[in-house]
């Protein structure tokens, strides 16, 4: 189990595929999910060129820390994984990752689909867009989109 | 001691402060006052006391972080 | 979008990194959500050392390309993969692999599970396991499990 | 022409066939009576006819490809 907050880019496949190596589960777990956000070149009707994610650093760790073990208690996960981007992103930059390892399918994708929500509306994050117009602050994350 | 005040994002861009030190206060509301010299709230601020979420009404004790800042927005 | 049956084990991680690679969509896409079923060593209360699956070629491919085409129709995913094994499989060897991709996140985790559920109920595959006392067809699959 | 049947997984090796050719029948379930010499069938058995899903009672044509099989435990 593991919560980073990274201030360069990852390679998300490669980061899922270095942590499942250094598990000892490989023969217990039949289901893994993995959910990837990525930065696009266009939001809310307007291109977007960069943007800047800001965090709270000491309550955004405690916060990913306590959604992982929330996530691996209520589903009874074998393992989770959780790196959030912080700092400059520029399109098609992953900014989100969370991976699920269980026995079961359903635990997996659930796990998953409570997570994304936790981090989109109670995660201690900020983005701010460069768009042609200038700088903007994000203003809230929209359900399910 | 005294109570840290920190600042978030588009709030910090406007009260213009990231991080301030007062010497106490009742509640986080308070706090608030203090270290704003009564700036208007907007109304869906958040407010986070030793890392957790919490109320406007909480009670802030010596020693105490407090965190104002806007709906997030990460993921 | 393809859909692949595999005789011989895959990465998953490298499969979804190369397939994304390829695509023209990096910058449109927002969200990856994927799913990945592995052998485990372990099933309905006794020890599996191998597994084999057979599937009916032309039907199991004309199926999954079926299922590709209504999942990206339905969701208005931007891309799609879906990678099954057939053969003699070992414990923690990939089986299933499905990947989604889309502009949102509701759309690509939906998706998902729609498909995973799609495979394990409707897609022509049938397992055998070997276990100490010997051979045994899999019945059914379990509900979400 | 002929009709091709197929059988796959555990009633390929209850039946012991896995695939064969019988000279025309009315339906699929017509079909698996030709095929088995009248085996019984069991009560979950599965019907693709030409790669689809299909019932005991649809028509089956010349030249049509009939499988038959248990439920499926992929994914």
């Amino acid at each position: 189990m593991s919560a980073h907050i990274s201030a360069s880019p990852f390679d998300p496949w490669q980061a899922i595929a270095s942590h499942q190596q250094d598990s000892a589960l490989a023969n217990k777990f039949g289901a893994t999910a993995t959910f990837i956000g990525s930065m696009r070149d266009f939001n809310d009707n307007a291109d977007v060129s960069k943007m800047v994610l800001e965090h709270y650093p000491e309550m955004t760790q405690h916060f990913l820390n306590k959604l992982e073990q929330q996530a691996i208690q209520r589903w009874d996960l074998l393992d989770c994984l959780i790196i959030h981007r912080v700092g400059e992103i520029n399109p098609a930059d992953p900014i989100v990752l969370i991976a699920c390892w269980s026995a079961h399918r359903r635990a997996t994708l659930d796990a998953c689909n409570w997570l994304i929500e936790e981090l989109k509306h109670n995660a201690p994050f900020w983005k701010k867009e460069t768009r042609q117009d200038g700088e903007r602050w994000v203003a809230e994350n929209t359900n399910g989109l | 001691m005294s109570i840290q005040v920190k600042f978030f994002a588009s709030l910090r861009e406007q009260i213009g402060i990231s991080d301030t030190e007062i010497e106490s206060a009742a509640t986080a509301g308070h706090a608030w006052d203090m270290a704003t010299q009564n700036a208007a709230r907007p109304t869906n601020t958040l407010v986070a006391i030793n890392l957790e979420y919490a109320q406007f009404e909480d009670k802030i004790n010596d020693g105490d972080e407090v965190a104002f800042f806007p709906p997030v927005t990460g993921g």
